[in-house]
């Protein structure tokens, strides 16, 4: 090769570039695959993860069981090792794929469009909040306080360029929207306005419905995506967008990454809409085809004036969702839905036995988890909790200080009567 | 070409909905869902059948230009489906997590020294998500020092996220030509250069596969006039070993882990993104951050100064997991070595198509060249979309085409390392062939393909994106 | 139709012969060794693509009789592959594989109570092994009662391995015909019973599909004569739940695991074919059993009238675990489904057939039916063969064909209980439109496989086994 | 479907089955996927596996890494879910890699053809016992008397139709064949002889060689494969078959099986081989195709006089040799089997530096493994290290008697300096 192009050693190739500028690499030398695997093995050992040690932790990711169908899909690598599908022709499958996830999530949601991803759910609210100063020109995005520090720093970070300042409006006894603050705060300078449910305390909210008749600017509904086989469509309660994390429909924790960004929207708004969507078309033959659509919103077309700068999303993990929605199916996502609700009351009912404790902190219907006020900084109990091999649930003083003593408890169906008792009888025994 | 796939969608539902009251709060009870459930037999006929239609690196060449279409090795898979990979969650407590602590901080510092930089976060998502961090932290840091400054110099042939991420970020695009050599116009960029400029972002080599020689005299006049100067790492797999962007001049840069580091591109994703930057600019950057602690590693969320979270997270763990797993199994040399292979790789491919194809600008090329079909455009009518859509037919993914815009009826070509001789001399033989061949048949390409041309016009004025949609719409043409 | 697929040896090894004096004693030492080294990307391309010419259950229907090709559940493979199942020695001490062992002995309790035996070993690779370690048993019962009987008496409708099994263990074969209605013709059965008869080998349902309904009959008139009965456990999918080869007289049995207990097939293996017995003859099942001990389970080797071994170790451990997995998944209600849903889709898709194809014998079928294309071949000389050939382009896996050769071209089908009955339609469609399709067309088929007909004669004719073969005639015939 | 077919309940599709015999099944309830992964889980972690306790057991199955490409293949489910070959036109893939196998194989024997896989090692000696059987008159089969009790037993048992005697040959003091012993026994009536190299000692036998001059009967020899990169092939030392178990090429012990069954043997002598084999040929369109062949030979045509019944083998393990033996390569191989030889090389120092141990007691050349005679019980031994947390060598008491005091001692590259240390020390510490 170096013969053809006429040159004597690789180096050659690099005459370009300046000797001002030339630099070693320093790192050591490469190890065989079987001494990497030995050395990440080594290191992963310092793990002690949710089988080890059972895990109180929720707050949008959630150690639920993956069916082994959906690994089996996603490890084919055809669709693991492809690229964006730029090229219709060899790409209907992950193509395809994809409009079933948006056709899943359109369904779930009661919406007509989905894209298909965003990188998680925190990252498809700031988007949401930017799709709301396109569509609309108010100077205020109104999103509840009772939302991660995690959040909230990308919801500021996402409004930044958009001049859009956020404002955050509180909650009431039962851990839903506080409609007297909200209603105060809504005006006509309104850009877009967020609610959740479940929200940051788990408690599905009955006011969420409500909200659509406050105000005309655009009402983005947060969501988990499990808790929709029960709840009400948003699109049906009058949402413009719904945001949420999918990561819960097929996905490991993975320490946090990749989530999956759920986004849906009306149609009506399809053309403000950020992030790749698939479209159903045809072929020459008139046969039914895919590709991706409506480019020209996109970076790689519009540049400077794209919706989104998004590029690579997490298409793979959307697929992991189509694979898990299709393998539990309308029945199975409801019973799964309703025993992570039984499980998340047993749980309840237990820690409210102990003294001391208030569990849940806010009397409504929950999912996944709730608050529990404790007479000790949770932060301390956690410390302790660790000690007897358990992890518990987030300290909350980190992102609603108001709530200082309280740490939200998260179970799914991963935890059965034993780990739950077990984790009771700790709790009991350290208060 | 195949009968179409059914969709998921067209199966029923069992009628009536299961009871759910109790559940949700009084009012709020679901009453309809369209989601059928597909027992696992059917299930996996349907989505391995769906895979089959796909192509991906492990189908054969995929000289995707800017993509880095590495092969992506299976031990790194393996690794990141153990469960103390995925059964992880970011906020256990720091002595649970000593592990993936562990990864991180190693990767932040092996990605140090691979950029040259001094400061790691490996906390967005993907490229152009770090692209936003970065420009959040050239707002931030420009802040601090109370400048205000409200633009961001961008050469036309930066790739569209580079653009986007600096607009997201409130900035204003100054946008400067490609001199006649392919490099940036340093006398357009002086001109462009103000003291309202926030920075310059480049790639080096640029998206044509040239080296900025005159990259250190550029970050010279970015710096004196108080701007910083921004390093797309999409690039990075044309230089490692050999130079850096530290070594360069840059102030910040972004990985992408899933190009340079041979992540799996997942049909379009996971990635990670990971951005670096120089000492100055460390107090910027994304909170928590990994630190040492009497217990061992341990966040930090208090850093007053951080631009704070761009994703609810840490990042794409599973992913940073598996560009360690390649870091450490290439090593120092090894790495070098993918770097001169590639430029090898494309620059041999380049030379044997040239004659056949116009390939401007001079020599040499690092990691990936651009390809013209002007001349079999005039001459034939065939366009870079066409040879694109005949080479389906070899079994060869097409180039990137129609980007950079600067370069007319461009086609992309980056072969990367992993390519053999054998592999890229197919790849010749092919695009020769099709540049000879009878237009006709290149036209109506691909014959050979799960589908015929696709309809992408259709797909835009229809705008179809679910199966809801779909049925409303043949409901309302009855 | 795709290009030739390379072989992997047809690349190059590089000249010389690497130093390996000192590692093997002097004048041992290899010099030469043609085996090429493939990296990665290109090995996997090469694995991929032949995958891809591969047809499994994965990939569409798979009616082939006999052979019980249910789906494979992922789960069961998920769990095969932990270490703590792969990473175990079968020398062990028993304290370090209570895991493996207690799987074992749950197992055994399982199939005890499906087959209605006393006691099973899990030590056969494969069905045919099973029966292999049964004629041994029988073998060893009869020696211990100082009786000489050496012949083993098999119906004409049996699968070839168990008159092979017999023959290996040194029986003489009496073959005897089945009755007009496709069972055991008793007086052939009389006739050829007598005191030199070891056993008797049978399947029930027998592999026309037909339940032998005078099992009861049979039995006693074996036992009269003091030979053993066994029962061929392929066809154990037709009657889970509903009899067992216990209830029905039989003294052994063999299972295979990769069968009704949807194990994968592995394109040709491994499998597992435990063997049950009746507890008098529980003494002569192969060493190690698993035995309860006061620390525990552990194994017991002292067992002097055992056959002793049949394999190297413990038997297919990574099977076993997967059957076991699926037999708690389905549980003895599920079970009990599985063969309803077998038989019910058998009987729907003969039904389909019937009209189109001839279907010979009596109804009602079990799990599998045979129907004939004699009809076909003398008005339009289309074979079973070709039927078989032209059902490959509407993506369907043939039937089994030429078997049992009791009936004349014959198709054997077992849809199992995992076809939709979608799919059993379409398989009925399929079948029917190449019965009344253009003779020349299906002579013709396959159209759209990988490769066209393929020649098996000059195959047996060559008997090129190898690449060093291939190449020493290629070099032979310049 | 039940209209269709005429039957209003399933069960009437039963009636065929006498009351007489019908019967319940006494087996629980179904539980659902996440229960039955639970379940196992719980059962599995009883075990301490090889990469928990560390494991000094070999005797032809071996813990080697596993290049994660090789299951990548394997977990193909083109491959994994479709049956024996039977329909060439669809099974391209199988036939390819399993002729792709059968060609590794004969290479690495230097014999011109080899069967596509039999159960194990044990079982292929079994066969191979019984084809000298079919190839010659004689009436005994010579094997060596350094076999586990697992071959001999199952040589026996595969001899059991054929009327042809096993009779043992003794060792000598380097561990390799005892010349003068077996000179002995070689008669005219002998139907086969049997020797290995590497052998039940770990030693690579220079005296195998020797053997084709000492008779015109069928010489089987017994292989590691992997020694094999390292060794004159059998076939040039005038084997007429070679047997071994190919578990080592890529395939976990899973408690011992499935196993590899390899069987090489001489073009000659192909009508007379046992077991399925893959053969080259062509399409209609004169292209290369594969096909399975000489199936005449098989029990599914020739039944009764089949040269064996074997029906399902393990040819995905032939798949997984197959994508091992490429990835690694001549060169790979090499330099792996050196490896192997260097580990157990450092280990038999280690070993024979404690006092009172014996380490090799047989003075030669190992492969994997070698014979440590000990002061004590080596059952005794392995014990008291199991409460340590480690896994001792094969006691060869209950198979080579003669040699009670003596344990099979077997390291691999997956042993570390660090394992083998820790191994030695706690030896030394308990002797
Ligand atoms: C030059 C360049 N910069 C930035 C990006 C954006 O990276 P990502 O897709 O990871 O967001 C790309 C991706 O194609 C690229 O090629
Ligand atoms: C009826 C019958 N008996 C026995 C066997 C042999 O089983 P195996 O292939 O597991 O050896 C088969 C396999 O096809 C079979 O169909």
């Amino acid at each position: 090769m170096m013969d053809y192009i006429g040159i004597g050693f690789e180096d050659e190739l690099f005459k370009d570039v300046p000797e001002e500028v030339r630099c070693h690499l320093p790192l050591p030398k490469g190890i065989s695959e079987r001494e990497v695997s030995k050395e990440i093995g080594r290191i992963l050992s310092k793990n002690r993860h949710a089988g080890e040690v059972p895990s109180f932790l929720g707050v949008g990711c959630y150690d639920h069981y993956i069916p082994a169908a959906v690994d089996h899909v996603t490890s084919r690598s055809e669709f693991y090792t492809s690229y964006t599908p730029y090229q219709p022709e060899i790409s209907q499958g992950m193509l395809q794929a994809l409009f079933e996830y948006q056709s899943h999530i359109c369904e779930l949601t009661g919406l007509d469009a989905a894209n298909c991803s965003m990188y998680d759910g925190a990252t498809a609210l700031g988007e949401a909040a930017r799709m709301c100063a396109r569509l609309n020109d108010g100077d205020v995005f109104l999103a509840p306080r009772s939302l991660t520090r995690e959040k909230v720093s990308v919801l500021r970070n996402y409004l930044i360029g958009t001049g859009v300042e956020l404002e955050l409006y509180g909650w009431d006894d039962d851990g839903g929207v506080d409609l007297d603050d909200l209603e105060g705060r809504v005006t006509d300078g309104l850009c877009g306005l967020y609610a959740e449910t479940p929200n940051l305390f788990g408690v599905i909210d009955a006011r969420v419905p409500l909200l659509r008749a406050m105000t005309d600017a655009p009402l983005v509904v947060g969501v988990n995506p499990l808790t929709l086989a029960l709840m009400r469509a948003p699109g049906d309660m009058g949402a413009d967008i719904v945001v949420g994390d999918g990561q819960c429909l097929g996905s490991p924790m993975n320490y946090g990454g990749p989530g999956l960004g759920l986004f849906a929207c009306r149609q009506e708004h399809v053309r403000k809409m950020p992030g790749r969507v698939i479209g159903l078309t045809e072929d020459t033959r008139g046969g039914q085809a895919f590709c991706m659509t409506l480019q020209t919103r996109e970076q790689h077309i519009r540049r400077g004036r794209a919706t989104s700068n998004i590029c690579t999303n997490v298409a793979l993990v959307a697929v992991a969702a189509a694979v898990f929605m299709s393998y539990h199916g309308r029945d199975g996502l409801i019973a799964l839905a309703k025993e992570n609700i039984d499980r998340a009351r047993r749980l309840m009912d237990l820690v409210s036995d102990i003294d001391n404790v208030q569990s849940p902190v806010f009397d409504n219907h929950h999912f996944n988890e709730f608050v529990v006020e404790l007479p000790v900084k949770p932060e301390k109990i956690n410390c302790i909790l660790a000690r007897k091999g358990l992890q518990g649930g987030l300290p909350l003083s980190a992102h609603v200080p108001e709530l200082g003593d309280c740490m939200l408890l998260a179970t799914t169906e991963m935890h059965d009567d034993d780990t739950q008792d077990r984790f009771v009888s700790v709790l009991r025994e350290v208060l | 070409m195949r009968p179409d796939r059914r969709l998921i969608m067209d199966r029923p539902v069992a009628d009536g909905y299961p009871d759910v009251s109790g559940y949700v709060p009084e009012g709020m009870e679901r009453d309809s869902l369209h989601l059928p459930r597909v027992e696992e037999p059917e299930l996996l006929r349907h989505y391995i059948a769906l895979s089959r239609d796909n192509f991906g690196t492990d189908s054969g060449p995929y000289p995707l230009g800017s993509c880095t279409m590495k092969h992506n090795p299976k031990y790194a898979d393996r690794l990141a489906s153990l469960p103390s990979v995925g059964r992880m969650h970011h906020h256990m407590d720091e002595g649970h997590a000593q592990g993936s602590l562990e990864i991180m901080r190693r990767m932040e510092r092996a990605l140090g020294q691979i950029s040259g930089m001094d400061a790691i976060s490996l906390q967005p998502s993907a490229g152009a998500h770090g692209e936003y961090a970065a420009m959040l932290i050239v707002r931030a840091y420009h802040a601090s020092r109370g400048e205000e400054r409200d633009e961001v110099i961008v050469p036309d042939s930066a790739h569209g996220t580079n653009p986007a991420s600096a607009a997201m970020a409130g900035y204003r695009l100054v946008e400067i030509p490609s001199g006649e050599d392919g490099c940036v116009d340093l006398e357009a960029l002086e001109a462009a250069l103000s003291d309202r400029t926030a920075a310059l972002m480049l790639t080096n080599p640029n998206t044509l596969g040239i080296f900025e020689r005159r990259v250190k005299e550029l970050a010279a006049m970015v710096h004196a006039k108080g701007a910083l100067l921004y390093y797309d790492g999409a690039n990075l797999n044309a230089i490692m070993g050999k130079t850096s962007p530290g070594a360069m001049g840059f102030d910040l840069v972004h990985f992408n882990l899933h190009k340079t580091f041979a992540t799996p591109h997942g049909g379009g994703g996971p990635g990670s993104g990971p951005v670096g930057v120089k000492a100055f600019l460390e107090e910027f950057l994304p909170i928590p951050r990994i630190v040492d602690d009497t217990h061992g590693l341990a966040l930090d969320w208090a850093r007053p100064k951080s631009i704070g979270k761009v994703n609810g997270a840490m990042g794409n763990f599973a992913i940073i997991l598996r560009a360690y797993a390649y870091i450490l199994r290439q090593g120092g040399d090894g790495l070098k070595e993918c770097s001169e292979r590639a430029v090898l790789n494309s620059n041999y491919l380049k030379k044997r198509l040239e004659g056949h194809y116009e390939v401007p600008f001079a020599d040499p090329r690092k990691h990936e060249f651009v390809a013209s079909a002007r001349n079999l455009k005039k001459e034939k009518g065939v366009r870079a979309l066409d040879v694109a859509k005949r080479m389906i037919d070899h079994g060869i993914h097409p180039p990137t085409i129609y980007f950079p815009a600067l370069v007319e009826e461009a086609l992309m070509i980056e072969p990367t390392e992993d390519e053999t001789m054998e592999s890229l001399d197919r790849i010749a033989d092919v695009m020769i062939s099709i540049a000879e061949e009878d237009p006709a048949t290149v036209l109506a390409a691909p014959h050979s393909a799960p589908v015929g041309r696709v309809d992408e016009s259709k797909a835009v004025k229809d705008a179809v994106l679910s199966y809801r949609r779909m049925m409303s719409l043949r409901e309302g043409s009855r």
